[in-house]
C-alpha cells in the first residue's frame, strides 16, 4: 500500500484472533477434460510461510490463481480472515490484500519499470497520476533486493528474464499485502538473489504477512518455509511442519514412490574438440568470449543475472548479431549464421523464455515437438501426420509430460510441462551441439533427475552441451567443466570437481576466480 | 456565408476585375481548373477531351482534377478549396451535391475566381453559367423507347446507380414517371436496387435479379457502369437480345452491344460539348463577354437504326485523341 | 450417465458446426416464400458459384497470409491491376495465354514486393500493404489511362461463363479452378513443411525462427503465393467483365478478409483453414444473392451482412470455448 | 572522441525526427515552382487545417483504440451515421445544439456497443468493428432514406467555415476544437490513470488484468470516448457539407488508421501518441493538398501517398531501432 494508502483498505489480520489467514474447502477446478484440482482443502495460517509442493501439473498454480481471483473455481468455498471470500477477478483479490507473483512473467513490455511496478495501483488525485514519492519507494525496494542498478525508465521489454523477475518481486512486496503468493519466484534467479528474497520474506513474516511459496528447489523450500502442503494430481496428499519432514518423505508424497539417484551419472568419454568460440562478441554482449568444448562434454555456464550467458548462447546460435569473433565446429569456421543454418550444422538452442520464444503456444504439442525436424515424416514432399503424432506421443511418454494428448495446444499445459515440451523439441531435433539456457526452469524434482539423465546420455553419444543454469547444485552435479561469467566475460574455467557451491558463488559475484 | 458572401459576384464585375489584372500584369496564360465528379468513367474522359479542346483553341491551360475517391462530396470540396489556394483564374465544376458545394463556390467568389457549373445543378447564384444535359429529359427518352420496344406492356427492372447521385436520380425519376404515366400496362418489378459504383457490383446485382425473374421483358440502367454490368449479366444468362434493354452513356463495348442487338437504345449526352462549352464560357466571361446563364447540351437516343449517322456516331465514339498528347 | 448423451450431441455439433453459418443462411432464404422455389435451383447455385470465384481465389491466398500472422490490404488493388495488365496484354495483340500468365505474374510480383518489404524493412504488414493498395490502384489507373481497356473477346472470357463450352463441364472453368486450387492449398497447408511453417510463424514468429524455420523466406513465399492467387483472381475478373477495369473491386479486400475470419482465421495468426475460408466466402455470397433476390433494399443488406459477420464469428468462438 | 559529435547529432535527430516526415512533405511542395508562392500562404494553411479537422478528430479516438491494442474499422461509417443523425434532428426542427449533441451521442453509442461486444463476446475488434461498419452505414442510409438530408443552415454550419464569425478567431471554430481536444487527449494519455491503463492493456492485456486493471471497463470506456470523437467528427462533416450525407467518408477509416500508424502507433498495441497521430494527419493532408495544387493526376497522387505511407513508417522504424 505504498502507492495509495486510502484507495484500497487492506484487511489487517491483527484484529482476527487465532483465525487462519485463508481457508479453502473442497475446491474443484476442471479445464475441459482435465481435472486440475479435485476436492482440495488448504489452510494458510497467519504469519506463516507455507510451501506448496508437487510435481509438474499437480495443480499448484491453479490453486494459487484461485486465491488471487485469476481463476474461478467450479466448486468449493474460501474464507479470508474468517469472512467468505469469492473474488470475481484479480482486482478483487488484490484489493482484499492478496498480491501474487505469477509463474509466467507478467509485465507490460512497453511500460517502464516504474509503470509496471505500480500498475493497477497507481496513486492518483482526481484521475491524474501522482508520481511524487513513488520513485523513491521503488528505488528503496529494488535496493533492498540488491538491484539498485535497474533503471526505472526503461521499458521492461528490454530487460533480461532474470531482471524482469526482480521487477515482479518488487511489485509484489511493494503492495504490503496480508497474503503474498509466489509461484516459482526464483526459477531464473541466482543464489545471491534468492538469499535476499528470503530475507525479505522473513521480514514480511515478522510483520504478520502470510506467504505461499511454490518452488521446485527443495533445499530452498526447507530453508524458508514453516509448513508445507503437497499436491498430487490435483489432490491434497499431505501437509505438515517443514521441520518434521525429510526430503525423502516429501518426494514420496509428491510422486508416490521413492526417488533414486538425483544426479544419475552415465559413463562417458570425452572425444575430439567439438566447438570453439573464438573471441566471440555479440552486439549486445559486454565482452568477447572464448571457450572450447569437446565431444561428450557438458560445460556449465555459471553467473549472476545479466552476466551475459544468455547472450553468449544467442550469439552463437545466430539469434543475436555478431560484432566480432567467430564460432568453430570441429576446427572449421561454422558461423555465426542464421538459426536455420546453425540448425543444419548441428546446433540446437533451448530458450530461457519459453513463452516468448520457446514455444508456439497456440499450436499443438505435436507441432511444437517436431517443428525443428520435420524431415523424417516427409515422403515425396508430403508429411505423414500419423507418424508425426506417434513420435510426439513417444516424447510425451518419455519425458512424462502431463497432457491430454499430442493434439492439444501447448497453452493449456502447466508451466513445467510446457518447459518439457520445449525440451522435447530440442531432443527430437537431435543436435550435436546443445545450447541449453536454464533447461530445468520450473521442472519438478523427479523430472529434473530424468532430464539430467537425458543430458548425460546425449553426452555419452558424443554430443556436446553448453548448460546455462543459475542453480549451482545442478551445474556441480551434471557438468564436467564449469565456466563463470561476470559482466559479460569468462572469469574462470575449471573442471567441475574443483568447484564448490561457495567458490562458484564467490567467483560469480566478485569476478575473481 | 460570411457578411459579404451573400451578395453574388456580378458576372461582369468579376470578369472585368480578372481581365484588368491579367492585362495589367505581364501577359500570362490563364489557368482554368476543371473539376469533374470522378476521373475514371468514360463520360468524364469525354468532358476532359472537350475541355482540353477548348483550352487549346482559347490558349488557356486546363487543370483537370477530380476528387480522389469517385463521387465523394467531402473530397470534392477539398479539391475546390485547393485549386482556390493555388490561385487559378476560373473554375468549371461538376458539383457532386447541389448544396454542399455552395460554400466552396462562394469562397471562390470571395477570391474573385469566377465559376461555371456543368453537368449537375448547384443551389444559389454564385456562379456565372450552368452548362448541362437535361437529365430528366434523358429519362423520358429512355422510357418512351422502352414503351415502344415493349409495345406498352410487360415486366421490367429499373436498376438504379447509387444512392444520393443527383443526375442519375433525375434520369431514374424521368424514366419511372414517364413510364407510369404513358405506359401504365408496364409493370416495374424492381425499382429500388442500387447497382453501386463499379461494373462488378452492377453485374452481380443484375445476375441475382435475373436469377429470380428470368422471364423479365425489359431493363433500364441510368449510367454507363450499370448498363455495362447489366449487359454482361444478360449476355451470360443468354438473355441478351431477348430482354429489351435501354441504357445510358456510351463506351466501345456498349456500341458493340447496340450493333449486336443486345442493347436496344442508348440515351446519349454530349459530354465533349459540355466540357468544351464549360471552358469556353468561363474564358469568355473572364474576357468580359456576356454569357448565357443556362446552356442545354442536349440528349439523344441512339438505336441500331440511327447509330451510323455522322451525328450519332460522333456522340457514340467521341474523339479522345486530344488527351493522348 | 448424464454425460454420455451430451458428448454425442457435442460430437455431432462439432462436425456440423463449421457449416452451421452456411446452413443457417441457406435455410433462411430457402424458407422465404418469395424466392423459395428459385433459391436452390441449379441455375442460381451456378450463379452464386461463379460470383464467388474471385473472392474465393483471393481468400485462398489471404488464408495463408492470415495464418502466417499477416494481412493484405492491397488484395483488391492487386486484382484490379492484374486484370488491367491481362486486358492490356491481350489488347496489345499478345496471345490470350500470355495475357493470362502476365496477369497472374503481376499479382505474384506485387505479393513478392509486399513480402520483401515486410521482411526486409521489418514493417507491419498492415502498413506495407496499405501503401501498396494505393500504389497498385494508381498504377492500374495509369496503365489503363483512367479508362476501361476494351480487349477483344478470346477464350479467356469463357473461363467465367456459366454456360461453359464443352457442356459436360456443367460449371464455369473458373469454378473448377477454384475447387482444384482449394483442394491443393488445403493439402499444402496440412501436409507440407511449408504449410506447417506458416502456422508456426503465425503462432510465434520468434519461436519459429529459433526452431530453424526460415521465416523471411517462408513469409516472402506465402505473400508471393497469395499474390499469384490474386493475379489469377484478377484474370478471372477480366474474364467476367470482358474489359480491364482499373476501378474494379474497390473495398473487396475487406470481403476477402471477412471470409477468412468468418471461416475461423485468427488475425493474430496461427489459426485458420482453407475449408473454413471457403465456407466464409459462400456465406457472404449466398447472403448477397438471397438479399438481392428478395428485393431487400441495399441498406438492409448491409446491416444484415454486418450482423451475420459478427454472429458467425461469435458462434465459432462459443464452439471453440466449449471444446477448449 | 569520435562518439561526441555523433551523440549530439543523434539528440537533434531525435528531437526533429517525429516531424521529419511532415517537414519533408512541406519542403517538397514549397520547392515546387508552380505552387511555391502559394503553398505556405496563410489562406492555404487555413484550408489544410480545416480539411484536417475530421480526420484529426477521428484520429484522436483511434489513437486511444490502437494504443489499447484494438482497431476500429467502423470509424468512417460512424462519422456518416452521426452526420446524418445531426442533420436529421436539425431538419426535424430541433435546436441546432441538440442536433450537435445527438450527433456526438450517436457516435458515442456506436463506440459503446463496439466496446461492449468486443469485451463481452471476446471477439477480435477487427471483426466486431467490421460488422459495425456495415451496420452503421446501412442505418445511415436507412435513416436518410438513401438520400442526403438537406437541413436548414444554422450556426452549426459555421463551425467549419474558413472565415469564422468573430473574425478574431482567425481559424474555423472546428480547428480550435481540434487543437483543444488534441491537447486534452495528450494530457489524458500521459498524466491520468486511464491513459496509463490503456497503454498497459495494449501492451499486455493479461498482465494488466492480473495486476488489477479493470480491463473490460477501460476498454469499453476508450471505445466510447473514441466513438464520441467520431460523433463530433460526424457533426463537423455535416457542418462542412451543410447536408447530412449517408455515403460520405467511405474508406476514411483507412486514412485515420494510417495517420495514427504514420505517427508511431503500433497495431499490436502499447505504442502511439497524440502528437504523432496529429503529425500523421497533417502529413496526409499536406500531401493531398500539395498534389491537388500541383494538378497532378489522381493516380499519381495515389501512388505517391502509398509510397509516403511506407516511407514515413520505415523512417520511424529506423529511428526506433537506432535509439533502442
Ligand atoms: N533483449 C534485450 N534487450 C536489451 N538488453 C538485454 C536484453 N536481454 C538482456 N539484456 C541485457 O544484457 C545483459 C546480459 O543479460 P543476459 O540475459 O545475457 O544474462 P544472463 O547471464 O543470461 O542472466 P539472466 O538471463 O539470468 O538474466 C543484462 O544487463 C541484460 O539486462
Ligand atoms: N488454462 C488451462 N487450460 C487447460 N488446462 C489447464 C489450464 N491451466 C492448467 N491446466 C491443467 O491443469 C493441470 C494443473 O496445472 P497447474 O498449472 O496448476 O500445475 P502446476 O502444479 O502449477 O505445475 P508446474 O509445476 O508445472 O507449474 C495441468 O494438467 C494443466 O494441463
Ligand atoms: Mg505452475
Ligand atoms: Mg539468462
Amino acid at each position: 500500500m505504498t502507492a495509495n494508502p486510502d484507495a484500497a483498505p487492506v484487511p489487517r489480520l491483527r484484529g482476527v484472533e487465532d483465525g487462519s489467514a485463508l481457508e479453502m474447502r473442497s475446491i474443484r477446478k476442471q479445464f475441459g477434460a482435465t481435472v486440475a484440482l479435485d476436492d482440495v482443502d488448504f489452510t494458510l495460517g497467519r504469519g506463516e510461510i507455507h510451501a506448496l509442493l508437487g510435481e509438474n501439473g499437480a495443480g499448484k498454480s491453479t490453486l494459487v490463481k484461485i486465491i488471487s481471483g485469476a481463476v474461478r473455481p467450479d466448486r468449493g468455498v474460501m474464507r479470508l480472515a474468517g469472512r467468505p471470500f469469492h473474488p470475481p477477478g484479480p482486482l478483487a483479490g488484490r484489493l482484499s490484500g492478496i498480491s501474487m507473483i505469477y509463474q509466467e512473467l507478467n509485465l507490460a513490455p512497453h511500460l517502464t519499470v516504474e509503470e509496471n511496478v505500480v500498475l493497477g495501483r497507481e496513486a492518483s488525485v482526481g484521475g491524474f497520476l501522482k508520481r511524487r514519492g513513488v520513485r523513491e519507494k521503488i528505488r528503496e525496494t529494488l535496493a533492498f533486493l540488491g538491484h539498485s542498478e535497474i533503471p526505472l525508465d526503461v521499458p521492461t521489454g528490454r530487460l533480461s528474464v532474470g531482471t524482469r523477475q526482480i521487477v515482479e518481486i518488487s511489485r509484489a512486496i511493494m503492495d504490503r499485502s496480508s497474503i503474498l503468493v509466489m509461484d516459482e519466484p526464483t526459477s531464473s534467479l541466482a543464489r545471491e538473489d534468492t538469499e535476499r528474497l528470503f530475507q525479505v520474506i522473513r521480514k514480511l513474516r515478522a510483520e504478520g504477512v502470510s506467504v505461499i511459496y511454490i518452488s521446485h528447489f527443495l533445499e530452498e523450500v526447507r530453508e524458508v518455509a514453516d509448513v508445507y502442503t503437497v499436491l498430487r494430481d490435483g489432490r491434497n496428499v499431505g501437509a505438515g511442519r517443514m521441520a518434521d519432514a525429510s526430503f525423502e518423505e516429501i518426494i514420496r508424497l509428491m510422486v508416490g514412490s521413492k526417488m533414486s539417484d538425483f544426479f544419475p551419472r552415465v559413463p562417458r568419454e570425452q572425444g575430439d574438440r567439438l566447438l570453439a568460440l573464438k573471441a566471440l562478441k555479440g552486439v549486445r554482449m559486454g565482452g568477447a568470449v572464448s571457450l572450447e568444448m569437446r565431444r561428450g562434454e557438458i560445460v556449465g555456464l555459471a553467473g549472476l543475472i545479466g552476466a551475459g550467458r544468455t547472450e553468449t548462447l544467442r550469439t552463437v546460435f545466430g539469434l543475436d548479431a555478431t560484432a566480432s569473433g567467430g564460432v568453430e565446429l570441429e576446427g572449421r569456421a561454422a558461423g555465426p549464421g542464421r538459426p536455420w543454418r546453425m540448425i543444419a550444422r548441428g546446433f540446437g538452442l533451448l530458450s530461457e523464455d519459453r513463452q516468448g520464444e520457446g514455444l508456439a503456444l497456440s499450436r499443438s504439442i505435436t507441432d511444437n515437438v517436431t517443428l525443428s525436424r520435420l524431415g523424417p515424416y516427409r515422403r515425396r514432399g508430403f508429411l505423414s501426420l500419423k507418424k508425426r503424432a506417434a513420435a510426439a506421443a513417444g516424447w510425451i511418454a518419455a519425458l512424462n509430460i502431463k497432457a491430454g494428448g499430442p493434439q492439444l495446444p501447448v497453452a493449456g499445459l502447466s508451466g513445467g510441462n510446457q518447459q518439457k515440451v520445449a525440451l522435447a523439441r530440442l531432443l527430437h531435433q537431435d543436435a550435436d551441439v546443445l545450447l541449453l539456457d536454464e533447461p530445468t526452469r520450473g521442472i519438478d524434482v523427479m523430472s529434473k533427475a530424468q532430464i539430467y539423465d537425458w543430458m548425460g546420455r546425449a553426452a555419452a553419444e558424443g554430443k556436446g552441451l553448453l548448460f546455462v543454469s543459475s542453480y549451482f547444485p545442478e551445474l556441480l552435479g551434471v557438468c564436467d567443466r564449469i565456466v563463470v561469467f561476470h559482466r559479460g566475460r569468462i572469469v574462470a574455467d575449471r573442471p567441475a570437481a574443483e568447484w564448490t557451491d561457495e567458490s562458484l558463488m564467490a567467483a560469480s559475484m566478485t569476478g575473481k576466480a | 456565408g460570411g457578411p459579404k458572401a451573400d451578395a453574388p459576384v456580378p458576372a461582369g464585375a468579376a470578369a472585368a476585375g480578372t481581365t484588368t489584372n491579367a492585362a495589367g500584369a505581364a501577359p500570362k496564360t490563364l489557368t482554368i481548373a476543371v473539376i469533374p465528379k470522378g476521373t475514371t468513367h468514360e463520360f468524364w474522359k469525354s468532358i476532359h477531351a472537350g475541355a482540353v479542346q477548348a483550352g487549346r483553341e482559347m490558349g488557356v491551360d486546363v487543370l483537370w482534377k477530380g476528387p480522389q475517391k469517385e463521387d465523394d462530396r467531402a473530397q470534392q470540396i477539398t479539391v475546390v478549396e485547393d485549386v482556390i489556394s493555388r490561385g487559378v483564374d476560373g473554375i468549371v465544376l461538376a458539383p457532386l451535391d447541389d448544396r454542399a458545394l455552395v460554400r466552396p463556390v462562394q469562397d471562390a467568389g470571395r477570391e474573385k475566381i469566377p465559376v461555371v457549373i456543368m453537368d449537375s445543378g448547384l443551389q444559389g447564384k454564385d456562379y456565372l453559367s450552368f452548362v448541362a444535359t437535361d437529365n430528366y429529359q434523358g429519362g423520358i427518352l429512355a422510357a418512351r423507347r422502352m414503351g415502344e420496344l415493349l409495345q406498352g406492356k410487360g415486366r421490367i427492372f429499373r436498376i438504379r446507380y447509387q444512392a444520393g447521385s443527383a443526375s442519375t436520380t433525375d434520369r431514374e425519376n424521368g424514366f419511372l414517371e414517364t413510364l407510369t404515366k404513358e405506359f401504365p400496362a408496364i409493370k416495374v418489378l424492381i425499382q429500388d436496387q442500387y447497382a453501386g459504383a463499379t461494373t462488378e457490383t452492377a453485374y452481380q446485382l443484375a445476375e441475382n435479379l435475373l436469377g429470380r425473374f428470368p422471364d423479365v421483358d425489359g431493363v433500364f440502367c441510368p449510367n454507363e457502369s450499370s448498363t455495362f454490368g447489366t449487359l454482361r449479366a444478360l449476355q451470360e444468362a443468354r438473355l441478351a437480345g431477348k430482354v429489351k434493354f435501354v441504357g445510358f452513356d456510351s463506351s466501345p463495348k456498349l456500341v458493340q452491344a447496340l450493333r449486336d442487338g443486345h442493347l436496344h437504345g442508348i440515351v446519349l449526352q454530349n459530354p465533349v460539348k459540355m466540357g468544351y462549352l464549360g471552358v469556353l464560357q468561363i474564358v469568355k466571361a473572364i474576357r468580359g463577354e456576356k454569357i448565357p446563364e443556362r446552356i442545354d447540351t442536349g440528349v439523344t437516343l441512339a438505336t441500331l437504326e440511327n447509330m451510323d449517322t455522322p451525328e450519332i456516331k460522333a456522340l457514340l465514339s467521341p474523339d479522345l485523341s486530344i488527351l493522348e498528347k | 450417465m448424464t454425460l454420455r448423451p451430451k458428448i454425442k450431441i457435442q460430437t455431432v455439433l462439432n462436425l456440423v458446426a463449421p457449416f452451421m453459418g452456411l446452413i443457417l443462411v441457406i435455410a433462411l432464404f430457402s424458407a422465404m416464400p418469395d424466392v423459395q422455389s428459385r433459391f436452390l435451383r441449379a441455375a442460381n447455385l451456378k450463379s452464386v458459384a461463379t460470383q464467388s470465384v474471385i473472392v474465393a481465389l483471393g481468400a485462398l491466398g489471404m488464408t495463408l497470409v492470415i495464418i502466417g500472422g499477416g494481412i493484405d490490404l492491397s488484395a483488391a488493388s492487386n486484382i484490379a491491376l492484374s486484370s488491367v495488365i491481362a486486358a492490356y496484354a491481350i489488347n496489345a495483340g499478345l496471345p490470350p495465354l500470355l495475357g493470362l500468365v502476365l496477369g497472374i505474374l503481376t499479382g505474384g510480383l506485387i505479393g513478392l514486393v509486399n513480402g520483401t518489404l515486410i521482411t526486409r524493412l521489418k514493417l507491419v504488414p498492415f502498413i506495407i500493404t496499405m501503401g501498396m493498395m494505393g500504389i497498385a490502384r494508381g498504377a492500374a489507373k495509369w496503365i489503363a489511362r483512367n479508362q476501361k481497356i476494351d480487349a477483344p473477346l478470346t477464350w479467356i472470357n469463357e473461363l467465367m461463363s456459366k454456360s461453359p463450352h464443352p457442356p459436360w463441364l456443367v460449371l464455369a472453368p473458373g469454378v473448377w479452378l477454384m475447387i482444384v486450387f482449394a483442394v491443393v492449398m488445403a493439402v499444402v497447408l496440412r501436409y507440407t513443411v511449408f504449410g506447417r511453417h506458416i502456422f508456426a510463424i503465425g503462432s510465434n514468429e520468434a519461436a519459429a525462427r529459433l526452431c530453424g524455420v526460415r521465416t523471411v523466406r517462408t513469409k516472402i513465399l506465402f505473400y508471393t503465393v497469395s499474390g499469384l492467387f490474386l493475379g489469377l483472381a484478377g484474370v478471372m475478373e477480366f474474364s467476367r467483365l470482358t474489359v480491364g477495369d482499373p476501378t474494379v473491386a474497390v473495398g473487396l479486400e475487406l470481403d476477402i478478409i471477412a471470409a477468412v475470419v468468418i471461416g475461423g482465421g485468427s488475425l493474430s495468426g496461427g489459426e485458420g483453414s482453407i475449408m473454413g475460408s471457403m465456407i466464409g466466402v459462400f456465406i457472404m455470397a449466398f447472403l448477397r444473392n438471397g438479399c438481392t433476390m428478395m428485393g431487400w433494399p441495399n441498406y438492409i443488406q448491409e446491416i444484415i451482412i454486418g450482423v451475420i459477420i459478427v454472429a458467425a464469428v461469435a458462434l465459432d468462438q462459443v464452439r471453440h470455448r466449449r471444446t477448449a
